[in-house]
């Protein structure tokens, strides 16, 4: 048991860093499309190691702590962003038996590890004594907050129908009954398309990357990062998107599920198709305004999301949804 | 309009009545920020992300320009301003012109009349893209959205840019006006490489339009944000498609034609609200207002000499020494006015520029407090300001 | 308690992972010649620093986080009841409507006094 | 007794949560002392996990570690006006504030060594989550729906405490 813990963990803690490094290129060759460029072409085949070759710039890199800086937290707080979003990728399960962590409270569990994110991004704001560095925390604490209720409430719609918190319990559910965009569509798909929402919002992607806003607030959280621990927020900012669409493809997509085939397959094909969906939202959209993000959130989402739970509750009451 | 709110005004004026529940926290933003276009700083006094109090600082790209053309002759001063309005050195070279042979009382053929608005109106389209695509670059960041319609925008900038390299053979600096008459004589083909372009750059427009005016979330940051008021906008001289977006209907093109534009009648845009959304529709509409312009000079471009008199070998050949003139054109920004008063010998005793941005930036202090870090470079951005021609 | 295993599992194998690019980063980093303090200092446009960036804060900040871990409560105790939701059936739901409908009056009321509004 | 992974882990975890628990009333920067608060509520809640109760781990992570801490670091940006100044204790309350953690240890000590047969004879019963949905929504169902209220009064209250308005405070703009 304890070598096949060990050999999941490592097979996914691999997929989740290969497929990001990959979404790398993927997202700048895809962005480089959607905009008449090439994007990258020089490193590899079609610029394939282009993020390997990114990766070896960064780490080459000086490291420059600013003067009057917190100098534990700012150097902690990067790796820290990176580990929490990494985290959250024990608890998906990349195939019926490929989970590394398959817990029983695996929803409360994630929902958790990712908000706790949050944490080490406003760590690395406020540890840089940078007004820019601390807005950006500022802002990216009141929207991970923010948008945490209607994340969790959104991921309680799939608990509710499948009456279980366990990740792979809620995928062999849709596995029985049908994917939960698919039926019942009315709870689904705006439970899914909330969650993602919230999830983009917690992964401080476009629309909601107001946080690192770099056209008001330079590179907001950061700014003064130089070198690999600027590589580890950015990092952790792509790993988030990543287990974020896992995460949101295990809830609503039916997981790992597919009509033929390896499990593990689907479930990375599903991934990486919402992170390109994503992707795609990212490069066609303006970013909202930090008290519009705010006003969305509480006046809508959370309502919205309390609206679904219910509306869930209420239909697992009647003989349909039984 | 509702009335300006007290707060609007007054912190701005006495920063010690403000009472903030939090500590205020002094920003710096820019010389050196992503977002001032150029090097404008601008200091921000916040409460929370809330601005109390906004002073705009420009100068960092002072170069002496208007000094510096008092030691040239009226012949070399054309290329040296064109560096000053480095969105659309154009216009800024026309601008200077028209002073001069205002000055010296050149007549300018026709041809070289019909030119110069084509020219002018290429120009005006090649600026507001650029605008369009630094504006949403504003909004959506380099890395989003934003990145996209200025990839886009920068390609259809291309188009117009190649036709001024096809025409001067410069890509940038051109120095094809000349006291009284325009250098370089439209190539063959030229009118047909024109027509393609502006077609394509019509066709592209309704998909900015989508992608920024009809996009919910580009309407959301833009609507209600930095609302100048017309009252202050005429107080503060604001020019161009910021004035008209307050709804002041002010175009010189109409109401002192200069070049051709007597000829051809323009359709003066304008949009009431006065706030961001406004200024970029303004913008948008006159993009199209600009590219049938452009099409109706050159279809119309009478033949003939393009320049009057002798072409001019030597800088002594015009010889002023005494009278002041201001002449001025509707640059893409606004009114861009040379006031130039004639020294002894052949170069000017002074020169001086009125650049619209300027004026735009003027507003700056009246149209941040009250709202957010975020609303400051959608509303800095908005204005248009080219801090090339601020400076000087 | 196998789940939980390959939880630690895992969080050793990332931090083993993050703490490789670390030492990278630390072994391979190059080093200034000479250090300057300007370097160092905080960016801010390439201004001088006008005033501390550790500021008391607006105390809206605080009225949102409060409202997140108080709706966050109400989420905690949706989860024990949305496990047993088929078979606590409406009287559940009823007692879940009331729970809810208690929260909805203070958000509400939040939102008249725009008390999570963002400035 | 053997040593077992579990109680390698418990004994690792422990310490780091002794180690928080310790800075956070050590640290003289205030944020540093949150933040060290973060690492001790984070310990406990693998301390749950090693209870067998992991959905109040999972709680735990969501409410204490992720909700309290941001709130307390909005708290202390909000108390003091230069969160790096030097925090100083009373030397006298030193003493005395160790006298009573003392007693404190004494009677929490005293108390499970005096209990230590009934908890070894008591199997502890492994309930789960849906139990504790179960009891909430049927058996204290009153006590539930009171938590309603006390969670509704601590919002009224902090939108009241928020909201301390000025003539000079700029009026809202109408929203959009």
């Amino acid at each position: 048991m304890t070598l096949f813990a060990w050999l999941s963990s490592i097979l996914v803690a691999v997929i989740v860093l290969t497929v990001t490094a990959f979404g790398l290129w993927w997202e700048r060759k895809l962005a480089g499309r959607m905009q008449s460029r090439l994007g990258p072409t020089i490193v590899g085949p079609i610029g394939l190691f282009q993020p390997i070759a990114d990766l070896l710039k960064l780490v080459q890199k000086e490291p420059i702590i600013p003067q009057r800086a917190d100098r534990a937290l700012f150097w902690l707080a990067p790796p820290l962003t990176t580990l929490f979003a990494l985290l959250v990728a024990a608890l998906v399960p990349f195939g019926p038996k490929l989970a590394p962590a398959n817990i029983d409270v695996g929803v409360p569990l994630i929902i958790a590890l990712g908000g706790l994110a949050l944490i080490p991004v406003w760590m690395a704001g406020w540890a840089s004594h940078n007004k820019y560095a601390l807005l950006g925390a500022m802002r990216a604490v009141a929207q991970s907050v923010s948008y945490g209720v209607p994340l969790v409430l959104t991921a309680l719609v799939p608990v509710i129908l499948a009456g279980s918190m366990n990740l792979n319990s809620i995928v062999a559910w849709q596995h029985r009954h049908h994917w939960l965009v698919v039926w019942p569509v009315f709870l689904g798909l705006p439970a899914f398309i909330l969650f993602i929402l919230a999830m983009l919002a917690e992964a401080n992607r476009i629309p909601f990357d107001i946080p690192e806003a770099e056209s008001e607030l330079v590179a907001g959280v950061s700014t003064e990062y130089t070198g690999m621990h600027f590589g580890f927020i950015y990092l952790a900012e792509y790993v988030h998107t990543l287990v974020g669409s896992a995460v949101a493809s295990t809830l609503f997509l039916g997981g790992w599920d597919g009509p033929f085939g390896p499990s593990v397959l689907w479930m990375v094909l599903k991934t990486c198709l919402l992170f390109s969906v994503l992707y795609w939202l990212r490069w066609s959209l303006v970013r909202l305004r930090a008290d519009q993000l705010m006003a969305l959130a509480w006046k809508w989402l959370v309502p919205a999301g309390l609206a679904l739970v219910l509306l869930a509750a209420v239909w697992t009451q009647t003989p349909w949804g039984r | 309009m509702e009335a300006t709110p007290a707060w609007r005004k007054l912190p701005y004026r006495r920063l010690e009545l403000y009472e903030p529940e939090g500590d205020l926290m002094t920003l710096q933003l820019g010389p050196q920020h992503p977002s001032t276009h150029g090097v404008l700083r601008i200091k921000l006094h916040l409460d929370g992300e809330r601005i109390v109090k906004a002073v705009p600082f420009p100068g960092y790209l002072h170069r002496a320009v208007e000094k510096l053309c008092e030691q040239l002759t009226y012949v070399q001063i054309a290329p040296i301003v064109d560096k000053n309005d480095y969105v659309a050195p154009m216009t800024s070279e026309q601008a200077i012109i028209l002073a001069i042979e205002k000055l010296l009382k050149v007549e300018v053929p026709r041809r070289a009349r019909w030119l110069r608005s084509a020219l002018a109106e290429l120009q005006r389209v090649a600026s507001h893209l650029l605008w369009l695509g630094t504006m949403t670059l504003d909004l959506g960041g380099a890395l989003g959205g934003g990145g996209s319609v200025f990839v886009y925008t920068m390609r259809e900038r291309e188009l117009v840019l190649d036709l001024f390299e096809g025409l001067t053979g410069s890509r940038f600096h051109y120095n094809t006006h000349t006291v009284g008459g325009n250098r370089h004589d439209v190539p063959a083909g030229w009118a047909k490489d024109m027509h393609a372009a502006l077609d394509l750059i019509e066709k592209r427009i309704p998909e900015y339009e989508t992608l920024t005016q009809n996009n919910r979330l580009f309407v959301e940051r833009m609507r209600g944000i930095g609302v100048l008021e017309p009252e202050l906008a005429l107080e503060l001289g604001v020019t161009g498609p910021n004035l008209r977006a307050s709804g002041v209907d002010h175009d010189l093109r109409r109401d002192a034609p200069f070049h051709a534009y007597d000829e051809v009648a323009t359709n003066v845009i304008t949009a009431k609200a006065g706030d961001c959304l406004a200024r970029t529709q303004v913008r948008v509409a006159e993009m199209k207002e600009s590219v049938r312009l452009a099409r109706a000079f050159i279809d119309g471009l009478p033949e003939g000499p393009l320049v009057s008199g002798k072409p001019i070998k030597l800088p002594g050949q015009f010889k002023v020494n005494s009278g002041q003139v201001y002449a001025a054109l509707e640059s893409a920004r606004g009114e861009l006015g040379t006031f130039l008063v004639a020294g002894a010998g052949t170069s000017p005793y002074r020169l001086k520029i009125r650049p619209p941005s300027y004026h735009a930036i003027s507003a700056l202090p009246y149209l941040l407090p009250g709202h957010t870090v975020s609303d400051t470079v959608a509303i800095l951005g908005s204005l248009d300001p080219i801090m090339g021609e601020v400076d000087r | 308690m196998s789940g939980w295993t390959g939880l630690f599992v895992f969080l050793v194998v990332s931090v083993v992972m993050i703490g490789g690019l670390l030492a990278a980063a630390w072994m391979l980093r190059v080093k200034a010649r000479r250090d300057s303090p300007l370097k160092r200092h905080a960016y801010e446009c390439g201004e001088e620093p006008d005033g501390p960036a550790w500021i008391r804060f607006h105390p809206r900040y605080y009225v949102v986080a409060l409202f997140f871990v108080l709706f966050d409560v109400e989420a905690a105790f949706f989860f024990p009841w949305a496990i047993r939701e088929r078979a606590l059936g409406w009287a559940g739901l009823g007692s879940i409507v009331v729970f809810t409908g208690v929260l909805l009056v203070g958000w509400a009321y939040a939102l008249r006094k725009g008390a999570l509004k963002w400035q | 007794m053997t040593f077992t992974a579990t109680m390698i882990v418990f004994a690792l975890v422990g310490a780091l949560a002794f180690v928080g628990s310790i800075f956070t009333v050590r640290s003289s920067k205030l944020v540093h002392a949150v933040l060290w608060l973060g690492v001790t509520l984070g310990m406990t809640a693998i301390l749950f996990v090693q209870l067998g109760a992991p959905f109040l781990a999972g709680i735990q992570l969501l409410l204490y570690v992720g909700g309290v801490m941001t709130l307390m670091i909005f708290g202390v940006l909000l108390t003091k006006r230069d969160g790096d100044s030097e925090l100083k204790t009373e030397e006298p309350s030193r003493e005395r504030g160790a006298l009573i953690a003392l007693a404190v240890f004494a009677v929490l000590a005293g108390t499970i060594w005096l209990g230590r047969d009934a908890l070894q004879r008591t199997a502890v019963p492994s309930l789960g989550t849906g139990w504790l949905g179960t009891s909430l929504l049927t058996r204290h169902l009153v006590a539930f729906e009171a938590l309603s209220a006390l969670l509704l009064a601590a919002m009224i209250g902090a939108i009241v405490i928020a909201r301390r308005r000025d003539p000079d405070q700029p009026s809202e703009p109408k929203e959009s």
